[in-house]
């Protein structure tokens, strides 16, 4: 790959992935993944179990480092970062499996994120009195995704939905330009989904949303384009119609049975 | 002909008794790798236990005299069994809480232990003489080497052996681990897990007392002998890999090994050197030497 | 089929969480073969049913019968071996063993259980990545190992929570597929879902919680005419 | 009531600061107190009509407990007098608080040099022994027997090399050679590969310095090694009764080494060991014997001193010969330091004993000024030169 | 909001108990617990809030035992430009060794730590000055800013306990600041702090040197209170007890090292004289019990009688 001169990247990309790969032992989770990602766009990644989505977003965020290729935010190369720096330059990501602080109640696990956009520089010397100040927003937050009246409690103590949505919450609380949800509504009531969904959309207005979901309704609702892989390549992409009239891709994927787009 | 500014002879000698030191070491490390792997404590009373394995063995004797060959099958199973009501009575209780607290609560059983022995024994050594059949030493050439010392390097490693393969051939080695990480589960799918983990700290234990026994006729008998066992044993259960059963093992007969060259070239780093070691393995592979990544 | 005898019988089941208090008295019956779906909201103590059932709760009260038997004063790995297999929603999965290891961990129960062989069939996923640590397989993988595990024990009464969850539709699919299988086969199964139509398709009946209690219960054959009121408790 | 006297607070206390849960528990610990008593019981309980005291007190081997005691002992409990301090960091920490407070403090239980060296202070005692007279007795006649070569297994510690140093010196200065050393960290419990140096350097003496539990494992473990059989001699720098007790004279017999007291020595020691025998069941180790020596002649001190007030009991212990159960031919010299005879004895072979805890043979008498550090070499500023 | 205003009255208690108490015992004695509560405190500061057990404490009280003596006795230093510079030290020195050590998580965590305290005893026992097992003797009190004389015992007592009383604060004041609340995230989920954007390294090496500044403090004091350093205050044997004072007190509360201290270090204290041969079995039995009985550690029956206290009250 080395020798290949880089084509300019198109003005409204904000994230593009070259030839992303990773190999475990000799298996190989994501082969050479292309992947790029329009500026304002819901970009959704689906693909069979174990096709490598998880392990891409790690790549993606440095959280495992690639075996090959590379990553670009905003036209500006970002391999090899660090996981805390690629978060500081705008892209953060939320967990498959719900990653929520539970000894600390739901309104100081937003302002952990709220701090953060802050500096976030070690402040040791001062009380925390000091983070009261963003209590207003991080409640605001809260209204979004519904939490507001459980911000008083441990995190430990609210039920797994909620969890799911206050991890949202948090990685919202960060204003990040590109935002990268592993199955967020996955455990989630269809209320809460259909909920997730519309907040997922407001949100992307402006930003961008890379998400990893297998419920078909919300891809099919909100994604602008989506990519599937499978056995850690590219099967196909394209929009919803495009992808879900793909042979390949019911075979490997969807399957035959109809998927109802709640709208 | 000299290995490094030391004679042949005696290099060969440090490796004959750095491995029946890494025999000890490997019986005791696997007892404290089992009781960790499967409870997740850190067993601060195996020092104890293997001094009261080597106390028990010398009261039979003397007091009743049983013999050494009887006391090598009675006091572990005593000290398994004592260990049983251990974890049926305390222990137990704190698998709910935070696992410091078993720290704490071993340590109070070693102070228990061992201030009591003190208090009836004293500080100073017993003598307990190697059994007939093992008294006197083979001619190596190179080095005269105690009989009872070749048998503890076989006893220990019988043991261990025995012990692995019960543990990792059987299915016993994933009920345990699967009985530590998630009990609740491991119960649902009707494996006892409290009896499991009973027998498996009765048996961690049982194996610090044999190690105890095998002791007695090499070291002087004392309430002291155990006292700061621990941390280098535990040490070598990180340095081998937590979890693993073999690991402990091998690095446990791999460190006596090193610590007898670092007494033969450098006596006063003898002791520190475990601890450089297990900072370079943590640094250099996290998982320990036989650790699962 | 309602005159094959009860499987489960549940009356008056409350539970605890240490303090706190999430099941107000259960009662459901299942019979042998019939396949059972509780549905409601995230929260409303569906999970907390299935862990009470197996004494997994730190506290319950009420009556439990499997297969007749009184369980209440059993500790759980006896329920256990009366029949019954747990996949609980949140997994599981053993990190320090491999995906084989964790797939043949669970003693068998009963004769009867599926082979390895037939179970590498149903999920390949699995059989590929069988030499990886539990926890190094993808999301969907550990899903389809926990559920794997206790098809082979010979378990007939099935409790599943949350098994469609963060699957590809084809894998649900199949799993589906793999659910009427077991029914033909005489398994008992309850089924927690929240997949409401994964679960519609294939239970004969349903019941409602909230709040810990039983709100509603009605035959799969009622759905269609009760749209209303489930999408009043469901919000479908 | 000695109408005359002056006896500070209408009673004589004496604070025993000794190790009663440590290693060296059997070496003092108890015993050390039991002793004190003795002696304060063959004084009637009264000195000069005033009632005597003990208290006691354990340093856990803790330069600061120790010292935390002390200080309370001195400042707020009226002890006149702290002794045994079995400890060399206890000790030094505890003199220098008796030198602030002006009470005596007599060491007992340490034998580092420098208590009485260069760390002397006006109101101390050092009673026993030290590393350089253990080292002095323990190896230079061994030497003139024939014993030419030596190799040394030592502790790493302060006390563990001043007996290896000091030996040297003597070994050298008899016309011997050192031909190496193994300085293990203490505590240690396997002494194999430190033997089977020992016996590579094929020199004619092993000499053992270090103490305790330590000290029985090493010579046990020569023995299993074979080190004696292999035509080398044992010597221990520092061993006491309860060592060769604990070993069994199975494997001790033949040892080597110096001692400051043996309670079979003559009639008054056998007499004090009967004592002591009744109370412990145990016969005296010499720092026990030697705790209470010193509590006695302080006491002595006292009756003739006619008050309890430092510089005139350290006057009277200075000016008095001493002669006791433990000490023949003692003095206290002007840094502190009692001298008195060394011995040099062999453990019995267990054919050559005639009864329990008859352990030793005296092979040879030193006396005081022959076997401890000579004033003209000090280095304490209360010697004047 | 109710724990942390009981917590408040037990702080207010210990505070005045602290004052009054050297009236009947002993202030050195009182001085020394106050240095062993600091101690338990920085092991509190670093497991109860960032989650890292640390076995290796005990080189960090011992560096600064041993240097606090050094300055003082060698180059004449005040107390507390010793007690500052052997903070400075400790500080560096933990800079240097936490960012090794906090590569590892868990128990892997705490054997490094332990590894790298068995070096420092290591280097103190062969360095020439340290006078190896005889300790670091005669080091002077000296005068607080060269005019407050802390010979006095009563005067040393309550500089040690304005020092221990300012340090205690600022464990507070670190606990309850922004900088604490990442802590305590990071304690409970390393990668989502990661992933928020936190360079979580440098949070824990901060907190692992403040922690160590903390445990310097108390062996910096303790030099001075005794005036001198041995090896005990190196040995893994303190870091062992540090641990134990803290789970004895209670772990993330505050004030709870102090009663931690007060078990290890007044027990063993008052029972001596007849039960001394005992007293490893009483300590032992009291450790036993602790974990039985009282959970939470003392502080939290201590919180359960303050309530019931002050609900009577009214
Ligand atoms: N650390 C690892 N070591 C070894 N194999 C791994 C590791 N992480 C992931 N894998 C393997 O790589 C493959 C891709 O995993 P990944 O988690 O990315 O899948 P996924 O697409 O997110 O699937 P799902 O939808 O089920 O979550 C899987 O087969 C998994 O077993
Ligand atoms: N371990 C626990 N400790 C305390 N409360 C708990 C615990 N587990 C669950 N709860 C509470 O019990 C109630 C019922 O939870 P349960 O998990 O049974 O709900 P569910 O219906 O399965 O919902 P979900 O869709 O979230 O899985 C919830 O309010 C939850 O907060
Ligand atoms: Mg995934
Ligand atoms: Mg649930």
């Amino acid at each position: 790959m080395a020798g290949v001169p880089r084509a300019p990247m198109q003005p409204d990309i904000i994230l593009e992935a070259r030839s992303l790969g990773r190999d475990f032992n000799g298996f190989t989770a994501v082969d050479k993944v292309s992947l790029a990602v329009r500026k304002g766009d819901i970009h959704a990644i689906i693909g069979p179990n174990g096709a490598g989505k998880t392990t891409f977003f790690n790549l993606l965020t440095s959280f495992i480092k690639p075996s090959r290729g590379q990553v670009f935010l905003d036209g500006a190369e970002i391999t090899g970062k660090s996981p805390a720096e690629i978060a500081n330059l705008g892209m953060v990501r939320s967990f498959q499996i719900s990653a929520v602080f539970g000894h600390l109640t739901v309104l100081q696990n937003v302002r952990i994120a709220l701090q953060k956009r802050d500096g976030g520089a070690p402040n040791f010397w001062s009380a925390n009195r000091l983070l009261e100040r963003y209590n207003e927003r991080a409640l605001e937050i809260l209204r979004l995704v519904r939490l507001d009246s459980a911000a008083d409690r441990l995190a430990v103590e609210i039920a797994y939905g909620q969890k799911r949505a206050l991890e949202l919450a948090t990685t919202i609380a960060l204003e990040p330009r590109v935002i990268l949800l592993d199955e967020p509504t996955q455990g989630m009531g269809h209320e809460d989904v259909e909920h997730i969904m519309a907040l997922v959309k407001s949100f992307a207005a402006g930003r961008t949303v890379v998400m990893v979901e297998h419920n078909m309704k919300v891809v099919a609702g909100i994604s602008d384009r989506i990519t599937v892989l499978a056995r850690g390549s590219e099967l196909a992409s394209g929009t919803y119609a495009e992808v879900s009239a793909n042979e390949a891709v019911i075979e490997a994927y969807m399957g035959r049975k109809k998927h109802r787009s709640p709208n | 002909m000299e290995l490094f500014g030391l004679p042949l002879p005696v290099v060969m000698g440090q490796i004959v008794v750095g491995l029946v030191n890494g025999s000890f070491y490997a019986i005791l490390s696997l007892g404290l790798a089992v009781i960790f792997g499967m409870l997740n404590i850190v067993n601060f009373v195996h020092g104890a236990i293997y001094m009261l394995g080597a106390l028990l063995a010398w009261l039979l004797l003397t007091k009743l005299g049983v013999s050494y060959w009887w006391s090598l099958l009675i006091v572990p199973l005593l000290i398994g069994a004592f260990g049983c009501v251990l974890e049926r009575t305390m222990l137990r209780r704190l698998y709910q809480i935070d696992h410091v607290f078993g720290i704490l609560l071993t340590l109070g059983l070693a102070y228990i232990i061992e201030g009591l022995a003190r208090y009836w024994f004293g500080a100073a050594g017993m003598s307990f003489d190697a059994p007939e059949a093992f008294s006197g030493a083979y001619n190596l050439g190179f080095m005269r080497l105690p009989k009872y010392r070749v048998w503890v390097i076989v006893a220990s490693l019988v043991v261990c052996f025995a012990t692995w393969a019960m543990i990792e051939k059987t299915k016993l080695g994933a009920y345990l681990r699967a009985s530590t990480e998630n009990p609740a589960i491991a119960r649902s799918f009707g494996i006892n897990v409290s009896v499991l983990v009973t027998l498996t700290y009765g048996l961690g234990v049982a194996l610090a007392g044999f190690a105890g026994v095998l002791a007695a006729p090499i070291y002087q008998v004392s309430p002291i002998m155990g006292h700061s066992l621990i941390i280098v044993v535990f040490a070598i259960v990180v340095i081998g890999g937590m979890g693993s059963i073999l690991g402990s093992i091998i690095t446990g007969l791999f460190l006596g090994l090193v610590e007898g060259l670092t007494r033969a070239y450098w006596p006063e780093a003898s002791t520190v050197v475990i601890f450089v070691v297990m900072i370079l393995v943590l640094i250099l592979r996290p998982s320990g030497l036989f650790g699962k990544e | 089929m309602t005159s094959s005898p009860l499987a489960l019988e549940v009356k008056h089941l409350q539970a605890w969480y240490g303090e706190s208090h999430v099941l107000h008295g259960i009662d459901i019956e299942v019979r042998q073969g019939e396949c059972v779906s509780l549905l409601g909201r995230n929260g409303a103590g569906r999970t907390s049913t299935l862990r009470a059932i197996l004494g997994l709760t730190s506290q319950r009260s009420g009556e439990v019968r499997i297969h007749g038997r009184d369980v209440m004063s059993l500790p759980t790995h006896q329920i256990a071996r009366l029949g019954v297999g747990y996949c609980p929603e949140e997994r599981a999965i053993y990190a320090s063993l491999s995906c084989e290891e964790n797939l043949l961990l669970p003693p068998v129960l009963k004769p009867g259980g599926m082979s390895l062989d037939e179970i590498y069939d149903l999920f390949p996923n699995l059989k590929e990545r069988r030499k990886s640590q539990g926890t190094r397989l993808s999301g969907g993988e550990q899903q389809m190992l926990a559920m794997a595990r206790i098809l082979r024990t010979g378990a007939d009464i099935l409790f599943l929570d949350e098994i469609s969850e963060g699957l590809a539709p084809v894998i649900v699919e199949k799993l589906g597929q793999v659910i009427e299988a077991l029914k033909q086969r005489g398994y008992t199964i309850v089924l927690v879902e929240q997949n409401f139509e994964f679960a519609a398709d294939l239970a004969d009946r349903l019941y409602v919680i909230e709040h810990g209690e039983v709100v509603s219960h009605l035959p799969a054959a009622e759905i269609a005419s009760q749209q209303a009121a489930l999408k009043e408790l469901l919000g479908i | 009531q000695d109408a005359k006297a002056k006896i500070s607070d209408g009673m004589v206390k004496i604070g025993v600061l000794t190790d009663i849960n440590g290693p060296f528990m059997d070496n003092v610990g108890r015993g050390s107190i039991v002793a004190t008593e003795i002696a304060v019981e063959e004084f009637g309980g009264k000195v000069l009509g005033y009632p005597i005291q003990v208290v006691s007190a354990d340093h856990q081997n803790k330069a600061d407990v120790g010292s935390a005691r002390v200080r309370e002992w001195l400042d707020r409990d009226k002890v006149d007098a702290v002794t045994e301090l079995g400890s060399s960091a206890v000790a030094l920490a505890a003199m220098k608080i008796a030198q602030e407070k002006n009470r005596i403090s007599i060491v007992t239980g340490a034998g580092a040099v420098r208590i009485s060296n260069e760390d002397c202070t006006p109101t101390n005692l050092h009673w026993v022994y030290d590393t350089y007279s253990l080292a002095k007795v323990g190896t230079q006649s061994i030497v003139k027997n024939g014993a030419k070569s030596w190799y040394y297994l030592t502790a790493d510690y302060a006390f563990g090399h001043s007996l290896e140093n000091d030996g040297k010196a003597f070994i050298e200065g008899a016309g011997g050679k050192v031909l190496g050393s193994s300085r293990y960290p203490f505590p240690g419990n396997d002494f194999s590969s430190y033997i089977l140096k020992a016996q590579a350097s094929k020199a004619d003496a092993v000499a053992i310095a270090t103490a305790g539990l330590d000290l029985q494992n090493a010579i046990k473990q020569g023995k299993e090694f074979g080190l004696v059989e292999g035509g080398q001699q044992a010597v221990a720098m520092l061993m006491s009764i309860v060592d060769v007790h604990g070993i069994g004279l199975k494997d001790s017999g033949g040892m080597l080494f110096a001692e400051s007291f043996y309670w079979d020595l003559d009639e008054s020691s056998r007499a004090f060991a009967r004592k002591f025998f009744e109370k412990t069941k145990r016969m005296p180790t010499a720092l026990q014997a030697g705790q209470y020596s010193a509590t006695l002649q302080y006491l002595k001190a006292i009756e003739k001193a006619k008050s309890d007030d430092v510089a005139d009991v350290m006057k009277a212990i200075k000016s008095m010969p001493i002669n006791d159960a433990f000490a023949k031919n003692g003095k206290v010299r002007e840094d502190g330091k009692m001298v008195h005879d060394m011995y040099l004895v062999r453990v019995k072979k267990p054919a050559e004993s005639k009864s329990p805890w008859d352990y030793y043979t005296v092979l040879e008498t030193v006396p005081g000024d022959k076997a401890f550090h000579p004033l003209a070499e000090s280095k304490c500023s209360l010697v004047k030169k | 909001m109710n724990t942390q205003a009981t917590e408040k009255k037990i702080t207010v208690a210990v505070l005045l108990l602290a004052l009054v108490l050297p009236v009947w015992l002993y202030p050195v004695l009182m001085a020394q617990l106050a240095c062993m509560a600091l101690f338990a405190c920085s092991l509190n500061l670093l497991f109860g809030y960032a989650g890292l057990l640390s076995f290796g404490h005990a080189a960090f009280f011992g560096i600064a035992a041993y240097a606090t003596g050094y300055m003082t006795k060698a180059w004449g230093f005040t107390p507390e430009l010793a007690l500052l510079g052997a903070l400075l030290l400790v500080m560096l020195v933990a800079f240097c060794t936490g960012s090794l050590a906090i590569r590892r998580k868990g128990i892997y965590f705490s054997m490094i730590t332990l590894a790298l305290s068995q070096l420092v005893y290591f280097i103190i026992v062969a360095a020439p000055f340290s006078n190896n097992e005889d300790g670091y003797q005669g080091v002077p009190r000296g005068a607080f800013l060269g005019l407050l004389d802390l010979g006095n015992n009563y005067v040393l007592y309550y500089f040690v306990l304005a020092i221990v009383v300012l340090t205690w604060w600022g464990v507070h004041r670190v606990v309850n600041s922004p900088y604490g609340e990442v802590l305590k995230a990071i304690k409970d989920n390393e990668q989502r702090v990661t992933s928020l954007g936190y360079n979580v390294n440098r949070y824990k090496v901060l907190a692992f040197t403040l922690s160590a500044g903390v445990a310097a403090i108390a062996g910096g004091l303790k030099t001075l209170v005794f005036g001198l350093a041995s090896l005990s205050d190196v040995h893994w044997h303190l870091s062992t007890d540090g641990v134990i004072m803290m789970i004895l007190g209670g772990i993330g509360s505050l004030i709870a090292p102090v009663f931690g201290a007060t078990i290890l270090v007044l027990v063993h204290h008052l029972l001596s004289g007849e039960f001394d041969a005992l007293v490893p079995v009483i300590m032992g039995v009291i450790f036993v019990a602790c974990v039985l009985a009282f959970r939470g550690g003392v502080v939290q029956y201590l919180h359960t009688l303050v309530r019931l206290l002050t609900r009577r009250a009214p």
